[in-house]
């Protein structure tokens, strides 16, 4: 059997990149996949937990996330969709109406 | 059917937003204010039943819906901000095209995801309603389709948001790998004794706080604030400055309070968080000093005074921290409803000069915004004062003088741009010509309601405190 | 009939608040009636209070009136409750008499102003937060009307905000206020601390009972002190009250004599169990009272504006209240703020009639020969210039002299020889403003001059009454050369001010002190008139009026030249100096400063503040490590 | 075996992320992270939680990463966005990022060693799985419908073509 550690430490690896990449990446879409990844990865630590200490509750709570992240999905899409209509751009650098 | 009483307030939002949706495509009308009226009359329902459960103490689901007298405290002081949004979004939509029934649903289901939150004492639970929240804030943000400044705050919003709350849920996988549990409780319970899973305990504990700190906007947090807050139409971002720091805040002290008390290495968070609420206000204070937008230096403001608030859950006194929310929410609905008054047919009037001479233009709306921003300084006799007067009282009764002091000096930096604003509206000539719509009774009810509320509260705070104590005294927080 | 001082302040504010509501609907005279009636019938409210007070055995003291238990949180209490005890009830009379004057006085002379309502609207409000900060009976209450008369003062002095130097003068006085205003609180916050409770009853006690250690009690004192100095205009925190010259004449008078600059004094009277326990903070109020008052005479030495003179002497009278409470004397310093009151108001309004007059001309200048015009106000001008002096027998003298012979029996030589050249000082520049105003050669502009008239009886009836008081109000307190008992006014304070070292001097020192401040009273005088009456120019005049004087000075004409270059110059260089220097540039420039350096961190803020979603993210990130470091590590 | 899956899986998991984070095609970028999302189904298996890895391709992988190809295919830009150039960026987010999987790890660590050893659990069957949730977390369920309303309305009338067009 694997140890579950292996999958913990997986977890913190996708979770540290995810967060990497949402700070490199410079398109929208992109950087919203990157807090799925994120999401993702936090999902695997629910259940790697779970499965250490032999209880059902993480895999339920992995099954909230799921239903949190499609939430988001939608209305993220949706905001993303309503600024490119308006700008023609998904590039996060053109957002910038606001500052100071 | 007890567990269905308890549940009332949250279903009477519940159907009353599905009521506002039907209704909104089954009558096509194009004034849309009776759905405003219809939201208003199920608000009140809602809080009907929250008063009917004062006291009672339910607790169902195991503990996932727990409604003690905290919980319907602050469902209670959302209720109102929401009761007072509504009114004055009521010509705000018309007027800036922005007339979607919607509305008036979006902000119903905001309202139940902060009732989920304060009434429960479950993480799970708790980040479900605040995924509800942030859903429809996200929307409501970017309501004002037509603006791209409203689109791109919703953007900002909901990217910033949605990689906090990643990290919340980062944090509580890692208190689940504790405790196995998300119950508060007995999260709290595994902080009692140090051992090997100590650290993980406390990056969970610390990355939930990041989570909850976004919310509420304390430094380092809270760089979307001043952008969300200015691009999102008006009454939302009232409505924003208020309620989700509201739950933020609940959550907070459901989540410390039982902490200080077991915790072995209190001191720790106690540090960090001192660290924390002393940057918020000193920074929410000084970059508001440059803004010449009213917006944003009112969100700049809101940053400050989640630093102040901050001092009362280090002081660890509830009711102080209870009692600045009510006067909060008088005293910044009514400011960001003056704001909304001087407004016309798509136009707002939102910057500094716009204010030059408004005091004698629209004397009453002058002389009472002037009052807010009085209360928002913490000058006597209005309610600010005796809010923050609370709030540092218990924090030096609890030692922590040092806080305090730099709080009081931030607090005196900060009377430099509220006053600001009262000598454009008095002392200036204005530069070009104001002319608003006064035809909006609805505003001129929440200004009076707000006006009243700030002063009642500043100099007979009695009934109120005394509600906040039977409030207090029943947390047993499990 | 004693217990109804608690509708004091109380009238003022209800009159203030119809005015507010109603202001801009009702007919100029009734507003100026009401104004006035609702401050003279806090007066007699006063009067009657202080009559009774005074049938009651001091053991009754203070008497309180609990209004409505307004904060209340944990052992924190803070009610709406005022109190009555003899220092009140001298605060409370002062304000309510010498304020009810400038009403009276303000008719007449903002008769022609649009905003009529809103001015008597924030006189009265001004009124009634001075009469809550001195009636409060605990330090959060006093702090209300602190922050009051701070607002008060702003929304005056910038009364006419259309002027541009108005509205920055009001700003001034409102920045300079506020850190004062931060020393206070902080002072307020040690006492809660400390002592556990703000009511002055319970602040003694613990005194009294030595709960407070020496050190701490400085600590508090000079927090609390650092309030007096920026609400009271002391060094270095004085630089609002020349500026605050800009609003109307009458508003300048009720700052100046019975409200406003005062508070600071009479704080430090009300805590003086405090300074007296502390000892340090008390040398402290001494010096800066003295350095402050000397340095402002020099000041008033070469200003050419008629109300600035005014406002340098304000100054310096200051100071020599904080002498006196910084010696002990705190009976004596609370004397002088009650003389001062009558002269002061005295000097203001009719400085306020000479304007008038001019149609606003303030440049000393551009006056001359005044006396043939004013025929009513130049006799109470000169009665306010010889009580300010220190001449025998007028108000000013009596307490002057109480407060210098206090420093001189405690030691304070050093205080007590600046109070003396203060003394010189002070009557050489109010005779030099009285010379240069009423005597001498017609500078008149032409067009000034074809609308000079007299100011009407509304105006110079005040006057009289102020002139008669600055004349007699010193008799309440006669030096204890003429014995003890005759003390009236101290022995009056006594229950309040309970430890005084009172002057412990035999009888011919005081009396050769007294003679000697007098000696050097009159020499200013002098020196003020050989220098500005007995000038070339008008040697027809001087000739017909002082013969023989002009013969003796005519003589010594290169005396004078002597004097000019050795006295009068290197004075006016140095003051200018000083003016130039120190004030606008050391004083303004730390002021303007500290507003820049917060502007600075503001700017360097919000420079991170891009508006780009990746340096949010990144300040995020950065925050989220730093906080995990913080607690993992 | 399972070691030699385990690893397998990790290896392609982090490949992809790190294959988008180069890649400068949003198409390709969510292909990637449908990758990653079926490898994490199959670690799912691995950890004895088979539903919740058929959900994750169900749901995740088949619903919501399809949304994202709709818009990608909607949005249709002609170039596309590389990821950042700036030097002091890319070193401070490496930074950043190294800090942080430190710190996490270190966090952990109790957790980590010694090594956990696996228990055998019974996986979590479809049967074990619903009791629970229409019991234990039958509010938080419930609660998921009214997000499952805001969502949907949200979504509606952001898109949505206003009444006039």
């Amino acid at each position: 059997m694997v140890p579950t550690s292996y999958f913990i430490i997986l977890s913190a690896i996708l979770f540290v990149l995810g967060a990497f990449a949402f700070f490199v990446k410079r398109d929208l879409i992109t950087q919203f996949l990157c807090i799925e990844v994120m999401l993702s990865a936090a999902n695997l630590a629910f259940i790697a937990f779970a499965k250490s200490a032999s209880s059902l509750d993480g895999q339920i709570i992995v099954i909230f996330i799921i239903t949190v992240a499609a939430a988001e999905a939608a209305v993220g899409l949706a905001i993303i969709l309503l600024v490119y209509r308006q700008k023609k751009t998904i590039k996060s650098e053109d957002m910038n109406l606001m500052k100071g | 059917m007890n567990s269905l009483n308890a549940m009332f307030p949250l279903l009477t939002l519940i159907v009353g937003a599905l009521l506002v949706l039907i209704l909104e495509v089954s009558i096509k009308r194009e004034n849309k204010t009776y759905l405003a009226f219809i939201s208003i009359i199920f608000l009140m329902i809602c809080g009907f039943f929250c008063v009917q459960s004062w006291g009672k103490d339910f607790s169902y689901f195991n503990n996932h819906l727990y409604l003690d007298n905290f919980a319907l405290f602050f469902s209670i002081v959302l209720i109102i901000t929401t009761i007072l949004v509504t009114l004055i979004s009521m010509k705000y939509l018309s007027l800036q095209n922005t007339n979607v029934g919607e509305y008036y649903a979006l902000l119903l289901l905001a309202l139940s995801g902060m009732l989920i939150m304060v009434s429960s004492s479950d993480l799970i639970v708790i980040f479900l309603g605040l995924e509800v929240l942030s859903m429809s804030s996200y929307t409501l943000a970017g309501l004002k389709r037509d603006d791209q400044k409203s689109s791109e705050a919703a953007l900002k919003y909901f990217l910033l948001g949605s990689f906090a709350s990643a990290f919340l849920v980062y944090g509580l996988a890692l208190l689940y790998g504790v405790s196995n549990s998300t119950s508060i409780a007995v999260i709290i319970d595994h902080f009692k004794t140090e051992s090997s899973l100590s650290f993980m305990a406390f990056a969970g504990l610390g990355l939930v706080i990041v989570g909850f700190g976004f919310k509420i906007a304390v430094v380092p947090f809270h760089m979307w604030t001043p952008d969300v807050y200015q691009g999102a139409p008006t009454p939302i971002t009232a409505f924003f400055s208020i309620g989700p720091k509201a739950v933020g805040f609940a959550v907070l002290v459901r989540l410390l309070y039982p902490f200080w008390h077991v915790a072995y290495d209190s001191e720790v968070i106690f540090s960090l968080l001192w660290i924390i609420s002393a940057l918020t206000m000193i920074i929410g204070n000084l970059i508001a000093l440059r803004q010449t937008n009213i917006k944003r230096m009112l969100a700049y403001s809101s940053i400050a005074h989640a630093g102040y608030l901050m001092v009362a859950i280090l002081s660890q006194d509830t009711s102080s921290l209870m009692f600045y929310f009510v006067v909060y929410l008088f005293m910044n609905i009514g400011a960001f409803a003056a704001v909304i008054a001087l407004g016309k047919k798509d136009k707002e009037y939102l910057e500094l000069d716009d204010y030059a001479g408004i005091g004698f233009k629209y004397p009453w709306i002058g002389a009472t915004f002037a009052v807010f921003l009085f209360s928002l300084a913490g000058f006597p006799p209005t309610g600010g004062f005796l809010a923050k007067f609370y709030v540092f009282s218990a924090a030096v009764r609890e030692g922590l003088v040092s806080l305090v002091i730099i709080g009081v000096l931030a607090s005196l930096v900060s009377v430099y741009y509220y006053l600001r604003i009262i000598v454009y509206m008095y002392m200036r000539e204005p530069t070009h010509e104001v002319d608003i719509n006064l035809e909006n009774p609805a505003l001129f009810l929440v200004l009076f309601l707000c006006l009243y509320g700030v002063l009642q509260l500043g100099i007979f705070p009695g009934n109120i405190l005394l509600i906040i104590k039977q409030a207090v005294s029943s947390i047993a927080f499990l | 009939m004693t217990d109804i001082f608690w509708i004091i302040p109380l009238i003022p504010g209800l009159s203030s608040l119809i005015l507010v509501i109603f202001g801009t609907k009702l007919p100029k005279k009734y507003i100026s009636i009401q104004a006035c009636a609702a401050v003279f019938a806090s007066f007699v409210v006063s009067v009657i209070s202080f009559i009774g007070l005074k049938q009651i055995p001091h053991e009754a003291y203070p008497l309180i009136k609990n209004l409505y238990p307004w904060i209340q949180s944990g052992d924190f209490k803070a009610a709406l409750s005022f109190q009555f005890d003899p220092l009140t009830a001298v605060m409370a009379l002062v304000v309510t008499g010498v304020g009810f004057i400038i009403h009276v006085y303000s008719i007449g002379y903002m008769a022609k102003d649009k905003s009529y309502a809103r001015f008597f609207q924030n006189m009265n409000l001004f009124t009634f937060s001075m009469l809550i900060l001195v009636m409060g009976s605990n330090l959060v209450l006093m702090f209300v009307g602190w922050e009051g008369v701070g607002l008060c003062s702003y929304l005056l002095i910038g009364f006419w905000f259309e002027k541009h130097s108005a509205a920055n003068a009001g700003k001034k006085a409102f920045i300079v206020n506020r850190i004062g205003d931060a020393g206070f609180i902080l002072g307020i916050l040690f006492i809660f601390i400390y002592v556990g409770s703000v009511e002055f009853r319970a602040i003694n006690e613990a005194i009294g009972g030595g709960h407070i250690t020496q050190s701490i009690a400085t600590l508090i004192a000079l927090l609390l002190f650092v309030g007096a100095v920026g609400k009271s205009a002391q060094i270095p925190l004085y630089v609002w009250l020349p500026d605050a010259m800009e609003g109307p004449t009458p508003v300048s008078a009720l700052i100046h004599a019975a409200t406003m600059v005062t508070a600071g004094v009479y704080m430090v009277a009300r805590m003086n169990l405090l300074y007296t326990l502390s000892g340090t903070a008390a040398n402290i109020v001494a010096l800066v009272g003295a350095i402050t008052a000397f340095y402002a005479a020099t000041m008033a030495l070469t200003q050419n504006d008629i109300k600035r003179v005014l406002a340098y002497s304000t100054i310096s009278q200051l100071g020599y209240m904080f002498i006196g409470c910084g010696v002990g004397a705190y009976a004596a310093g609370i004397f002088h703020l009650y003389t001062h009151a009558f002269f002061k108001s005295l000097l203001f309004l009719s400085a306020g009639s000479v304007m008038h007059a001019l149609s606003g001309e303030l440049n000393m200048q551009k006056m001359g020969g005044l006396k043939k015009y004013l025929p009513r106000t130049f006799p109470v001008f000169l009665i306010g210039a010889i009580a300010i002096s220190g001449v025998p027998f007028l108000s000013g003298f009596f307490s002057k002299d109480a407060i210098l012979t206090s420093a001189f029996a405690n030691g304070n030589y050093l205080v007590w020889a600046l109070g003396i050249a203060t003394v010189v000082l002070t009557a050489f520049y109010m005779f030099r403003l009285i010379f240069l105003t009423f005597f001498g050669q017609e500078r008149l502009d032409p067009e000034v001059k074809k609308h000079l008239h007299e100011s009407p009886p509304v105006m110079t009836i005040p006057l009289q009454i102020l002139a008669f008081f600055s004349i007699v109000a010193g008799y309440v307190g006669l030096p204890l050369v003429f014995g003890k008992k005759l003390n009236l006014f101290g022995h009056f304070l006594e229950p309040v001010i309970k430890v005084s070292h009172e002057a412990h001097l035999n009888l011919s020192t005081e009396c050769l002190l007294i003679l000697f401040s007098v000696a050097v009273a009159l020499f200013g005088i002098y020196l003020a008139y050989i220098f500005y009456i007995k000038k070339p120019q008008t040697p027809h005049n001087l000739v017909a009026k002082f013969p023989t004087l002009y013969k003796l000075l005519y003589n010594k004409y290169y005396v004078d030249e002597i004097y000019n270059a050795t006295i009068v110059q290197p004075m006016i260089k140095g003051s200018e100096f000083v003016y130039d220097n120190f004030d606008l540039k050391v004083i303004d420039g730390t002021l303007n400063g500290s507003a820049k350096t917060t502007g600075f961190f503001g700017k360097f803020f919000s420079y991170f503040q891009t508006g780009l979603i990746k340096d949010y993210a990144l300040i995020f990130l950065l925050g989220v490590i730093l906080l995990l470091g913080y607690l993992l590590f | 075996m399972a070691h030699f899956l385990f690893f397998l899986l990790a290896i392609v998991c982090i490949g992809a992320v790190v294959a988008m984070i180069f890649s400068k095609n949003q198409a390709y970028n969510a292909l990637f992270i449908i990758l990653l999302f079926v490898c994490l189904a199959g670690l799912f298996g691995l950890l004895n939680a088979p539903f919740i890895a058929v959900i994750q391709i169900i749901v995740y992988a088949g619903g919501i990463m399809v949304l994202f190809l709709f818009v990608i295919m909607m949005i249709d830009l002609q170039e596309g966005i590389p990821p950042e150039r700036k030097r002091w960026t890319i070193g401070l987010s490496f930074l950043i990022a190294g800090v942080l999987i430190i710190e996490l790890l270190f966090a952990l660590k109790g957790f980590l060693f010694p090594a956990q050893a696996a228990t055998a659990g019974s996986p979590g069957s479809p049967t074990d799985l619903g009791r629970l949730l229409f019991t234990k977390y039958l509010y938080p369920f419930e609660i998921t419908s009214v997000l499952i309303i805001v969502a949907l309305v949200g979504a509606m009338i952001l898109v949505k073509k206003k009444d006039s067009d």
